[in-house]
């Protein structure tokens, strides 16, 4: 894109890409092989919000998300991708009808698989309503495309994280991978502190809030199986390698995950901070988890070994 | 109507549920004589990571066990703001219980969802919003997101919001409003027989396939979605 | 929200043969730029929507430059501006200009 | 009988006063107020050390909680109004007289009481300016200061935040004073003696540790392209024609943006070594780059910054540090050295008018001076030459005698035209003459004078103040580089594109810089994280910088 990159190749570029902070359109490019990615809907199209103007607020020619076709080492993928920095992220309604639509058309080829590149803080809130219904739709979708055998990886390294009803979509995929900067849960710590008072929660204290919702602590619960350096490369690869992973959906699955989630609640349904937990897994000096290299992070998560493969 | 006043009025012929803590689990007998996996949040209980797990683990026995549909009551509040829920990851228990509830409906135990009190955000998504059919009764009070909080993100006056809300059913709470989008599928009457209103419900059930947005378009409240979401799968379908 | 449209008669059609490109995303002090060739060589439009009231005069001036500076002829600009300094204005302007200049679709 | 000791017998009666709360020097904090109360009198000249960062927190709220009738009226004489606290003060009446340097996070509410006449002002200062009145005019009676720990004889360990306290209790002890400090911790050897125990009366154990601001931490996420674009126009338009080498910088996110080029862009112009080698400057978590890549070869530190203690610690070749291996930080003297040892200053400001005289006070904020003057100003009395002093001197002086020319210090002004919310940086009258109007001021507060500003840099180019031979030549060279703001639009265009051939202003492509090249990709650390990483987890930044 400039000069310094100008003689680089692709994957060289993808690698020295943050994935916190590229846009969407920069992750897709990236992380689908060269040239290959089309869009549906582009911005060209101008499919605006039409509820934004209520409110006197600016839209985006693409609402917010990226949705089309592209390769990843030859295969063809299903691609979505959410601009963090528009509204957040935040689902509305044509943001969230791409990525019905683009379900619901994986669900009847049935072999495409689909990945979508989370960054959303959750419903968008000048259309709340239109964006719930829009998050149950795409749930509803994701899980008639796994029935269907489409599998569905979630990407989750942006700088909105994946709140709210996109945490919820998460738990319907068929596998994750997450980096540290990226989070994922359902109420923002500002919002649980605003409704519970900050002994509650303290959202401005970042370790806090990244050891209780941040991609280091998901991946040691086995929310997610593969935990991404933050270039986009790296996603690629792990996206690559969850593809791999990644059985059909079935009724044993959920009974699975049923069993996975109780045992969690069994263990640590006590724990008062996520360094108990960590420690509860049996890691020693929990509290320098968030300080860990990426490296020794993946071995020490692949050695601790939770995973939610086949139970999700 | 109060949680007695609806079960009553839906199973005439008594029924086994229980409301421990705000957790609905339990089973009624049909007039028809079928039984029905009843199972909910009631009292505006807020839906954590235990109660969570209970319904799911409800569900999912009934799925190896039981038959017939599946009636989901809710009357609740968001999902639970904690450090604890969300350290021990609520996005996962919300979602596997939406997961199961939409594995049922999908093999044969059609889900139906009846909002009688509040509900929100999350809870919602995990409970109502999650099954087949989503029916309203009269004076269910929905709201993905409360005025007030609105007001103080979109920092607009409460006045300006109501003002904004009558020409608009995207935003402001309110059972109507999400029937308009095509959210709620029919609100029941209050004044007679639930249970008359369930069984026809269940002679007449909807396909399995999710029409919600082609609802929100006929009522007029989400004119948008349904064409946007047809595009790009007919765009999709077209490139393979 | 205010409105702006500009139409320039330019020297020269722009460079290169992509049909569109987009840059910036909308955001508070960012803005989207769509551009699309699809004027006649000797003519370019500009559209703004723009969430920055009572800047009409900074905008004529900075697109009155960038036209000057680019020649950006048969082409229409369309801008979502979230309050972007005008600075950032014209360079998501000629980050556009350079997309859309390089080869392809 | 003439007594020539009446201070000495008064400080000796208010010790005598406060020694019935006391164990040795060991005041228990909860008798704090009580101990003030007895040592304190009305009307007295106290300091409340209150730096740039550290803060005497626990002394201010003790303070604030004083019988008015026995203490009332004081003439506040500190450096930062900076805890809420301090103001308190002024409204509950136990202070009415101020004289200070710097209100940052309080600058608004010091705006509304010099306005509502609860503060009756002596004056804003400069750092140095304060300090030197210390010894002259404005000896503090009481010095309440903050210190990391002290021993049991009153031996204070001031940690890296030393900042303005050695100051602050010379003037005091040594001219009949009371010294009380408050400390964290009460050990029985002090790890390195910063404040020796005779200057200091009365030790306060405080509960928690004081109040410390980590106000030196810039965001690498945070920097856009517009300030990348600015930093490169300033290093190839003055870091390199110059050859400045020893240099301070200030606070802005554009020279955090400078300090992220030096290893990236700065090391493809072949300037390593020839450029930014020596600094006044506190610890900026965004050198760490620069530093790790051998560009840096000293800096000495008004304060320290939070997170930075075990890096510094690593790296003493860089920094000064103790005995004990933590920095050892010094406002009076670090001010000295940004003024005479430094062949340049380059920071931000929020207005600049058309003699290009800057301010950081609008209509609303005082936000004080702190020590950007002091920098940010030629040192008359400096004598010893430079190659960057003597070139600017010859540029703003060609025809003078070289041997009797002063050399010019460079005061480089750099920013984005348009601030937050698009303010514009550029005005022609600024904020400041307006407020001194309606306080009746003698003076408008003036950060920075146009006649010590050298250079301008924006995104749009540097504009050279040295070579504009005219008022006229100058007003033009400024809006020759102020965009499109009303100041920028209104420049004559053919006497700009004149300068622009003298080489007075020179645009990003004068110094062959393609405005596109400006990217993120550019700076040697685009996180915290990245900026930990460049620091072998010696960096530890504070909670609210993280995103893991």
């Amino acid at each position: 894109m400039t000069a310094p990159f100008r003689d680089i190749t692709p994957a060289e570029r993808a690698r020295s890409t943050s994935f916190y902070e590229a846009s969407a359109r920069t992750r897709l490019e990236l992380l689908l092989d060269a040239g290959s990615f089309v869009e549906f809907i582009g911005p060209e199209q101008r499919e605006i919000s039409p509820h934004l103007n209520i409110f006197d607020l600016p839209e985006q020619f693409d609402d917010g998300i990226v949705v089309g076709h592209g390769r990843l080492d030859g295969a063809p993928v299903f691609v979505a991708a959410q601009e963090g920095r528009f509204m957040g992220g935040a689902f509305g309604e044509v943001h969230g009808a791409k990525l019905t639509g683009l379900l619901r058309a994986a669900r009847e080829i049935g072999r495409i698989p689909v990945l979508i590149l989370f960054d959303t803080g959750g419903v968008r809130l000048q259309e709340a309503n239109a964006g719930e219904l829009a998050i149950a739709e795409i749930m509803r979708a994701v899980m008639e495309a796994r029935a269907a055998g489409v599998k569905v990886i979630g990407l989750i390294g942006g700088r909105s994280g994946c709140y709210g009803g996109g945490g919820l979509i998460a738990g319907c995929c068929s596998a994750l991978a997450v980096s540290e900067p990226g989070r994922i849960a359902v109420s923002g710590p500002e919002v649980i502190e605003t409704n519970r008072g900050v002994e509650e929660f303290d959202s401005r204290d970042r370790a806090l809030v990244w050891r209780t919702m941040g991609g280091k602590h998901r991946r040691l619960l086995g929310a997610a199986d593969v935990f991404a350096h933050d270039n986009v490369q790296d996603f690629r690869e792990a996206a690559l390698a969850l593809l791999d992973l990644v059985g059909p959906f079935g009724l044993e699955r959920l009974k699975a995950e049923q069993e996975r989630l109780a045992d969690r609640l069994r263990r640590y349904g006590a724990c008062l901070d996520a360094v108990d937990i960590w420690t509860a897994e049996g890691i020693a000096h929990a509290e320098t988890v968030p300080e860990l290299p990426a490296d020794q992070f993946i071995a020490l998560a692949d050695r601790i070994g939770r995973t939610s493969r086949d139970a999700r | 109507m109060t949680l007695d006043d609806v079960l009553t009025s839906l199973f005439p012929d008594g029924h086994e549920v229980r409301n421990d803590k705000g957790v609905l689990l339990g089973s009624a007998t049909l007039r028809s004589g079928a039984s029905m996996l009843v199972l909910g949040v009631a009292d505006r209980t807020a839906l954590g990571v235990d109660e969570a797990l209970r319904l799911s683990g409800q569900v999912l026995k009934s799925i190896d066990r039981g038959q017939g549909p599946i009636l989901v009551l809710v009357d609740s509040d968001s999902q639970r703001m904690s450090k604890r829920d969300e350290l021990l990851g609520l996005n996962e228990f919300l979602s596997h219980l939406a997961k199961v509830l939409i594995h049922a409906d999908l093999n044969g135990r059609p889900t139906i969802g009846l909002l009688y009190g509040h509900s929100a955000a999350g809870a919602l998504l995990a409970t109502g919003l999650a099954t087949r059919v989503l029916v309203g009764l009269p004076g269910a009070a929905p709201a993905v997101m409360d005025l007030p909080s609105m007001a103080k993100v979109t920092k607009l006056s409460m006045d300006a919001l109501e003002e904004k809300a009558k020409s608009t059913p995207v935003f402001a709470p309110g059972l109507s409003n999400l029937a308009q989008m095509g959210a709620v599928h029919l609100t029941w009457s209050n004044t007679i027989s639930l249970a008359d209103q369930l069984e026809a419900l269940l002679a007449d059930m909807p396909a399995v396939q999710d029409r919600r947005d082609v609802l929100g378009k006929e009522r007029g409240g989400r004119l948008k979605a349904a064409e946007i979401a047809e595009r790009v799968r007919d765009l999709a379908l077209q490139a393979y | 929200m205010e409105d702006f449209s500009f139409q320039h008669n330019v020297r020269a059609r722009a460079g290169g043969t992509r049909q569109t490109a987009i840059v910036g995303v909308v955001a508070s002090g960012n803005l989207e730029v769509l551009v699309e060739r699809v004027l006649p060589d000797a003519e370019c439009a500009l559209d703004i929507k723009t969430a920055a009231l009572g800047f009409g005069e900074v905008w004529r001036a900075v697109i009155g430059d960038f036209v000057e500076r680019y020649s950006p002829g048969g082409l229409r600009f369309s801008i979502n501006d979230g309050g972007a300094r005008p600075d950032t204005v014209s360079l998501r302007l000629a980050q556009a200009v350079r997309l859309i200049a390089e080869n392809g679709q | 009988m003439t007594s020539w000791q009446n201070n000495r017998a008064a400080r000796d009666a208010r010790i005598a006063a406060g020694a019935g709360l006391a164990h040795g020097k060991i005041v228990e904090s909860r008798d704090a107020t009580r101990l003030l109360e007895a040592v304190i009198r009305p009307g007295d000249r106290v300091c409340l050390e209150g730096d740039n960062q550290k803060q005497a927190d626990l002394l201010s709220r003790a303070l604030l909680a004083v019988d008015l009738s026995r203490i009332n009226d004081l003439h506040m004489v500190q450096s930062g109004v900076v805890l809420p606290e301090h103001l308190d003060l002024f409204d509950r009446g136990v202070a009415k007289r101020l004289d200070y340097a710097y209100s940052g996070p309080q600058s608004a509410r010091i705006a509304r009481m010099l306005f509502g006449g609860k503060i009756a002002l002596g004056a804003v200062h400069t750092y140095l300016e304060l300090f030197a009145r210390y010894f002259i005019d404005l000896t503090p009676h009481v010095a309440l200061i903050a210190a990391v720990s002290a021993d049991r004889e009153g031996n204070l360990f001031t940690g890296p935040n030393t900042e303005d306290t050695p100051t602050v209790v010379e003037a005091t002890a040594f001219k009949d004073g009371v010294v009380i400090a408050q400390v964290n911790e009460i050990v029985d050897t002090v790890p390195r003696v910063d404040i020796p125990a005779d200057r200091v009366h009365f030790i306060v154990k405080s509960d928690k540790p004081f109040f410390v601001e980590p106000l030196f931490t810039r965001d690498p996420s945070a920097i856009t392209e517009g300030q990348i674009l600015t930093a490169m126009l300033a290093i190839k338009g003055i870091y390199a024609p110059y050859g400045v080498q020893r240099l301070n910088h200030g606070i802005g996110f554009s020279t955090a943006a400078i300090e992220l080029l030096l290893p990236t862009f700065g090391e493809r112009l072949g300037l390593k070594g020839r450029i930014a080698t020596h600094f006044a400057l506190n610890p900026h978590p965004a050198l760490i780059p620069a530093i790790e890549s051998g560009w840096v070869r000293q800096i000495h530190s008004f304060g320290s910054e939070v997170g930075m203690e075990d890096y510094i610690r690593a790296r003493s070749d860089v920094y000064f540090t103790g005995p004990d291996g933590s920095l050892r930080s010094n406002r009076a003297f670090c001010q000295t050295a940004g003024l005479y040892a430094c062949d340049m200053f380059i920071g931000s400001t929020l207005q600049i008018d058309l003699q290009g005289n800057s301010s950081t006070i609008t209509a609303s904020r005082i936000a004080g001076f702190g020590g950007a003057p002091n920098m940010g100003a030629d040192a008359r009395g400096r004598r010893h030459p430079s190659e960057p002093w003597l070139r600017a001197g010859a540029e703003s002086d060609p025809d003078g005698a070289a041997l009797l020319r002063r050399g010019r210090k460079l005061v480089v002004q750099i920013g984005e035209t348009f601030g937050d919310k698009n303010v514009p940086l550029f005005v022609e009258k600024l904020d400041a003459i307006e407020l001194a109007e309606k306080l009746n001021l003698e003076l408008a507060p003036i950060m920075i004078y146009g006649d010590d500003v050298t250079h301008i840099v924006t995104e749009e180019g540097v504009a050279n103040l040295l070579l504009c031979r005219t008022a006229q030549e100058r007003e033009q060279a400024i809006r020759g580089v102020a965009g499109y703001t009303d100041v920028g639009r209104r420049r004559d265009h053919s006497m700009v594109a004149q300068l622009r051939q003298r080489g007075v202003i020179r645009r990003p492509e004068d110094l062959g810089i393609n405005p596109l090249d400006a990217d993120r990709s550019l700076l040697a650390a685009r996180s915290i994280k990245d900026l930990v990483r460049w620091s072998g987890g010696l960096y530890a930044p504070p909670s609210k910088f993280r995103n893991w």
